[in-house]
């Protein structure tokens, strides 16, 4: 049984990373094609060159550490709240936008922004997919940071006020570096979805706002482009190594 | 006397539940005050009321003569070591510590932390984490925690609980040792009987919410004023409504003097300084003896005679 | 605490009403409005949008959109209850493997999807190998059919079942499984008996996590299955570019909500265990 | 973002420019251009929707000229400001969906033909040929409502832009027969798999199929016996603009025939600009896919926009086919 | 004598640390024996060990003489009371007792079920679930489910641990009266030397994976062979080399006869059955007697002297 469960292990793994190691392969083939014709940067040189990719990427990192600060910041604070007393409407929105198809909270965003510009004359852009991605990262860092506090001792509040500590002083001395991993954690997931996502940016964002997964998109939707793979394979490079470092990070 | 602590008419209760139900109590300065009962009773509930975690529902609590019910926890000069500890992971030893003085922004930290430190004997000890410490360490950077703010009244809430048993005999000692050196007046919850019996100089018996008893070990003990008070502090015969604590209970192979009953033995248990001998009267009453081991035990369907001082009966 | 808690709770609540309630609530309005003639809304009340819903093209739709996202669900379970397994067995390396298998997902969903076109196209890597070794004399026709879509969305969602099932195994008590096998249960028993039905709550928590995003898939729909079917997300978003419909678009669009949301009503009345 | 340079927002479909013809805009009117590309009208339609995207030109399609109109999406054109719209073809010079230029200056044109790899004996010739089983599983079709009907209705013998419901719901059932034949609805990234060979035959674009006809001597293309439709991609000004100078002084540039010239060479598009042949070397001026013969020609039919309930059937018919 | 199981030089060492080492003893049918050690000595592995949840370093483990060293968990006729009871939360009360009859394929199962829930006293509690069961009776499911398919010997790991103290001193009294009605073999393990006292007719006493001692509870109360032994069981004075137990510890105000040593009273606790005498003797030496609460107390400073029975001495 424990061999069986181990050699189902190498075949899940393998079905995870293969795809992205063939791709990884490939964005150094010399060949457009699926034939390889030996090594070569030129894909990588091409990527790096393309100053549409560089802004798009730019753009998404910008907007990325813009909603994961508010959304993370935000999000802690309301988790803190609803475990002090619940309320019965902010979580159950929390929950119904954790579950809302993409899709749906993509249009009602779109169908939203124009209706309010049609008072207020504003232009779709950064803020607008700024705030869309807070709108939806929210819930994430919500349920995560609340998971953490489920496993906080109250006692440990009680105890700052006991030892003559303000309601405020508790929470940000003692309450707060306690919950800092669950944070990290909630935070990380609200970096990577933001900077993952395409539906609902593709709907609010204007522009000079185009992000790395909308030019991606675009590239797919011309066909197989060995630029595509290096991009790709440059990100995971680099997200991987992120994670790893703030998995570090943790651990010391 | 002194009274540093004062509870009038006092109650708690909660939508679905009267924890304290108007309780009264006084406690002198110095003391070592238990709360003991059941579990449920509601001693956490009184304690956390002291403490200010909680709003009472009715009556009035003094510190010192002057009512502080409407003070917030930070506002109150008593500290609490809590059942769990409820030491912050995140700082050291001397972090625990200092954390109270820096909220009153207290001078020479250092030398406090250190004194304090040495009292609890966890000197070296400073830059460790909570999770680097034993039980019984845990349970003593607590007392320190709280000890170094110079309570009026310190709270604990069953501080031995979490100890593993070979552990708690000997840190009762410590506990009731540091009491007497630093003075201060220990408030201290716990439903063992044996522990409140051993520590205190007076106990306040609770049972579901009510007060039953207030007095000395002796008092609750040797002269209970309820049933549930003599029950609760240890093992009673009631023979024909009379109480007789097993250890008063005398037994022997010979009648002697005219009011005994006799009695059949049914087991005899080795419990190390005592033997447990449990005998059935003609009526199929049971009745439990405590023989001291030196005295001898008995042999099962022995027949023996059981009698008792008068003055050992427990008068309700 | 509590004014304390209100100033915690505002931003949020503002962020929630604002960026998630009034969207629904304008779509909600436009639901009942009729289609302009070009596209947008004109102020006509109307319900039809909601007929439409239901005229059996929609239905269907709806029916093969739910058995798609059912069976691709089905899929995540199977295949991640035996790697959470795995996992919470593995001792010290437990949190490496964790990180491994959601290492992938830190890239974008479309990278993903993409680089399964790249293995899975005719002259793609599969193929290739496959007719390498003389398995195959043409190319499979592996990409562009439903079964693409599934494999797209089972990758795509795997982890969203492994986690929780691995969060479920970890709180498993050991004893209970010893307890098992003390009272005779062979390892088989004990597997079907006692550890899948405490394990309960993470299945239900990664069902939700993989069902409900697959309902409202349509990328992949589109990039693997080549637009050949259409899933209630294609609809939707159809609604909103090539057909320019956006009240029966909205319709659809709330009409899924509702079924999400009873949907997590009766998970949560099942056992009423948090999602994370 | 206002600065002392002009800023200029341009969507347009890809690979529908020169690499230069940017830049030298940029220079000679000491402007900066932003410039990005989309694959399919709705994609374009989507982001300007809103009506406050930011962007100042977009090329729709001529069908999708009225309804953009009608929502209020474009400006009109000041034709004092466009001195070389006499540049354009004859029949672009009125053309049916807009007589009078008055919304958009006509750009490139494109029609939808059959490309194909040489391999299949005998060479394509008809759109019947995309409903042969023989192909099974190596067809596509345009991931796009429009073009697949008029494929079917060409292939019925119907025209193309037909407003009775009866011949669409024929076409629909040719559509419906042809499905389970084709390999997937594909735009653009057919082209490389046509080189690669996945696909043996798809309905697709003059200008796409010319890329791929670039990048491999396999491929060819056919303008289909049945007749086919042609679009051509209009140049429009929106009305949110708020730059509508530059935006003119970029239209009027872009009419210029050596810059439309440039455009074709490079992007090999057929472009409606007149004047522009003049310039084009003899190899493409004679490339029977971009600039098919008089005869060919004859076979072709502009595309109208459809009134909206003929739009709203057609969507639903398309719905249908797709979850048929 | 019928011994049931077997232990011969068995070891369990883990990479980090050995947990058992070479212990030897033999469990009667019929017996109740236990392992008595403080935490951490080896008590839980040794289970483990029988159980079949751990596999011995080294050693010979055999059941009614037949060694079952090779055998899995399920396939050995010993059954295990776990000390969190391990019930499966997702059976009814039912669910759980059935559940190791229906891997034997027994027949009648309503009725056994039906029998052990009476002899556990839950009849009419069959459809609970755990979550809706109170700590002693979760423990009686427990007993129940291990019970009914009558091992040969059952396994009880600290079995009390999880109660309430005010109910663990009852169901100690159930456990032991429920083994002598079923004459099951019970191996049960503990801390706590009362404990073990009060139910057992053999005890081992580990330490630090050893084992020290084995015998009845008056050979290693009144005749440890070890000082650990000796210490572990109940508190000892050591008096030049000699121990002697508190109980044992005679203390008077009059000096009579002449191997006797004068001291004064330390301290007097009030212990309820008993006062625990603190004295000091000449040499600073420290003492303690334990006094039946009936002869009376002593003050602090009261000079006294102290004496024993030669009988009283623990010889090692
Ligand atoms: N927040 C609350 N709401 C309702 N009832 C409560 C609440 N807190 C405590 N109670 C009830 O009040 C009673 C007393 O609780 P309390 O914790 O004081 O008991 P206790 O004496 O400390 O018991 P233990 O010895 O188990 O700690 C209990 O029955 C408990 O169920
Ligand atoms: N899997 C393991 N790996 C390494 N050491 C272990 C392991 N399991 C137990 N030990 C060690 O073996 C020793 C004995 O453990 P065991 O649980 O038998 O003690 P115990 O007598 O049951 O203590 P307690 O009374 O606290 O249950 C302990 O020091 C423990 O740290
Ligand atoms: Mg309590
Ligand atoms: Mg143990």
């Amino acid at each position: 049984m424990k061999r069986g469960l181990g050699l189902y292990a190498v075949a899940a793994y393998a079905f995870l990373h293969l795809p992205l190691l063939v791709l990884a392969v490939f964005s150094f083939n010399s060949s457009r094609f699926t034939i390889w014709q030996g090594w070569s940067l030129a894909w990588y040189r091409a990527a790096l060159q393309d100053g549409q990719l560089g802004e798009a990427a730019w753009n998404s990192l910008l907007i990325a550490v813009a909603s994961t600060v508010l959304s993370t910041v935000v999000g802690t604070l309301c988790a803190y709240g609803l475990w002090k007393r619940d309320s019965k409407l902010l979580s159950g929105s929390l929950y119904l936008s954790l579950v809302t198809p993409e899709i749906v909270t993509g249009i009602s965003l779109l169908v939203f922004f124009q209706w309010i510009f049609r008072f207020l004359h504003v232009q779709l852009g950064m803020h607008t997919v700024i705030l869309a991605h807070i709108a939806f990262s929210l819930s994430y860092v919500v349920i995560v940071v609340m998971a953490r506090l489920r496993t906080f001792d109250a006692s440990l509040e009680e105890a700052a006020l006991d030892l003559g500590a303000t309601e405020w002083q508790a929470f940000r001395r003692v309450t707060l570096p306690v919950l800092a991993p669950g944070i990290a954690a909630a935070a990380l997931l609200a970096f990577t979805t933001s900077f993952d996502d395409y539906v609902i940016t593709s709907m609010v964002a204007g522009v000079d706002s185009e992000t790395l997964p909308m030019v991606v998109y675009a590239m797919a939707r011309r066909g197989a482009n060995p630029v595509l793979n290096a991009i790709s394979t440059l990100i995971v490079a680099v997200l991987g190594s992120l994670i790893v470092l703030s998995e570090r990070l943790r651990e010391s | 006397m002194d009274l540093v602590l004062e509870l009038q008419g006092v109650s708690k209760h909660y939508p679905t539940h009267q924890a304290v139900n108007e309780i009264s109590f006084a406690v002198e300065r110095g003391a070592f005050f238990a709360l003991l009962g059941p579990s449920g009773c509601g001693k956490t509930t009184t304690l956390r009321l002291v403490a200010g975690f909680e709003e009472a529902t009715a009556g009035d609590i003094s510190l010192n003569g002057r009512s502080i019910n409407q003070l917030k926890p930070y506002e109150r000069n008593v500290n609490t070591v809590f059942q769990n500890y409820a030491l912050f992971p995140h700082l050291t030893v001397r972090g625990n510590v200092e954390f109270g003085l820096r909220q009153q922004g207290a001078d020479q930290l250092a030398k406090k932390v250190r004194d304090v430190l040495d009292l609890v004997q966890l000197s070296g000890k400073d830059d460790r984490f909570p999770a680097q410490l034993s039980g019984g360490e845990r349970q003593r950077v607590a007392l320190a925690r709280s000890l170094v703010l110079q309570p009026d009244v310190l709270l604990l809430d069953e501080p031995l609980a979490a100890l593993d048993p070979n552990l708690r005999k000997q840190v009762r000692g410590e506990l009731k040792s540091l009491q007497r050196r630093v003075g201060t007046t220990f408030l201290f919850v716990t439903h063992d009987q044996e522990e409140a019996l051993s520590l205190s100089d007076q106990i306040a018996v609770m049972n579901k919410g009510l007060l039953e008893q207030v007095g000395t070990p002796e008092d609750v003990y040797l002269r209970p004023r309820t049933r549930f008070v003599a029950g609760f502090l240890g093992a009673v015969n009631w023979i024909d409504g009379i109480g007789v604590r097993p250890e008063a209970t005398r037994i022997s192979r010979t009648a002697d003097g005219e009011r005994c009953i006799s009695a059949t033995v049914r087991s005899s248990v080795f419990l190390g300084n005592c033997f447990q001998v449990e005998t059935v009267c003609r009526d199929g009453q049971c009745v439990v003896a405590e023989v001291p081991r030196l005295d001898g035990s008995f042999a099962p369907g022995e027949p023996v005679h059981l009698w008792w001082d008068p003055a050992d009966e427990l008068r309700l | 605490m509590t004014q304390l808690r209100r100033l915690f709770l505002a931003p949020a609540g503002v962020i929630m009403g604002v960026l998630f309630l009034v969207p629904l609530a304008i779509m909600l309005a436009y639901s009942f409005l009729t289609r302009g003639a070009y596209g947008g809304v004109t102020a006509e009340v109307t319900g039809d949008n909601y007929q439409r819903v239901f005229d059996p093209l929609y239905a269907a739709i709806l029916l093969r959109t739910f058995v798609m996202a059912g069976t691709a669900t089905l899929g995540c379970l199977v295949l991640g209850f035996p790697l959470a397994l795995f996992i919470s067995r593995a001792g010290p390396r437990k949190n490496l493997y964790l990180q491994l298998v959601i290492l992938p997902f830190w890239t974008s969903f479309l990278i993903r999807t993409y680089a399964w076109m790249f293995l899975l196209r005719d002259t793609g890597l599969i193929n290739s190998a496959l007719l390498a070794a003389g398995l195959v004399h043409q190319p499979l026709p592996l990409l562009y059919n439903e079964g693409a879509v599934f494999v797209g969305l089972v990758y795509g969602y795997l982890p969203f079942v492994v986690l929780p099932l691995y969060a479920t195994l970890e709180r498993l008590d050991k004893n209970l499984l010893e307890a098992a096998a003390d009272l005779g249960a062979r390892p088989w028993v004990t597997l079907t008996r006692v550890m899948i039905p405490l394990c309960a709550p993470g299945f239900r928590a990664g069902a939700l996590l993989v069902f409900i995003p697959c309902l409202g898939a349509y990328l992949t729909p589109d990039l693997l299955g080549g637009s050949k079917t259409v899933m209630v997300g294609n609809v939707i978003q159809n609604q909103f570019t090539t057909a320019r419909d956006w009240p029966f678009g909205s319709a659809v669009s709330l009409l899924l909500m509702a079924i999400v949301m009873v949907l997590l009503m009766l998970l949560i009345r099942r056992g009423g265990e948090k999602l994370v | 973002s206002r600065g002392a340079v002009r800023r200029l927002n341009v969507f347009n479909w890809s690979s529908y420019v020169a690499p230069n013809t940017i830049p030298d805009f940029e220079k000679e009117f000491g402007a900066r251009v932003r410039y990005a590309v989309y694959e399919s009208n709705e994609e374009m339609l989507a982001r300007v929707m809103s009506g406050n995207s930011g962007w100042d030109v977009v090329f729709p399609t001529n069908y999708f000229i009225e309804p953009m109109r009608e929502t209020g999406l474009l400006a009109e054109l000041d034709h004092h400001r466009l001195p070389n719209l006499g540049q354009l073809d004859g029949p672009f010079q009125s053309p049916a969906w807009d007589p009078g230029l008055q919304w958009g200056v006509p750009y490139m044109w494109n029609a939808t033909g059959i490309a194909y790899n040489k391999k299949l004996v005998p060479a394509l010739t008809a759109w019947a040929d995309l409903w042969s089983p023989a192909l099974s599983g190596h067809m596509t079709m345009l991931d796009d409502p429009v073009d697949v009907f008029a494929a079917c209705l060409k292939k019925l013998g119907l025209r193309a832009n037909t407003r009775d419901t009866g011949e669409l719901r024929r076409a629909q059932h040719e559509a419906i027969v042809q499905k389970p034949l084709l390999r997937a609805y594909l735009n653009a990234e057919v082209r490389d798999q046509l080189v690669s060979g996945d696909v043996l035959a798809a309905q697709l674009w003059s200008t796409t199929a010319q890329q791929a006809i670039d990048a491999s001597p396999q491929i060819d293309f056919v303008y289909p016996r049945e007749g086919f439709a042609v679009y051509p991609d209009i140049a429009v000004i929106l009305r949110e603009s708020p730059r509508k100078e530059l935006a003119h002084q970029l239209l009027n540039y872009l009419l210029r025939p050596e810059v439309a010239a440039a455009i074709v060479v490079a992007a090999r598009t057929a472009t409606a600009n007149g004047g522009a042949r003049a310039f084009l070397p003899e190899a493409i001026r004679n490339n029977k896919t971009l600039y098919p013969s008089v005869e060919v020609m004859a076979r072709a039919e502009w595309s109208q926009a459809a009134t909206p309930e003929i739009q709203r059937l057609r969507d639903r018919l398309w719905t249908e086919v797709k979850s048929s």
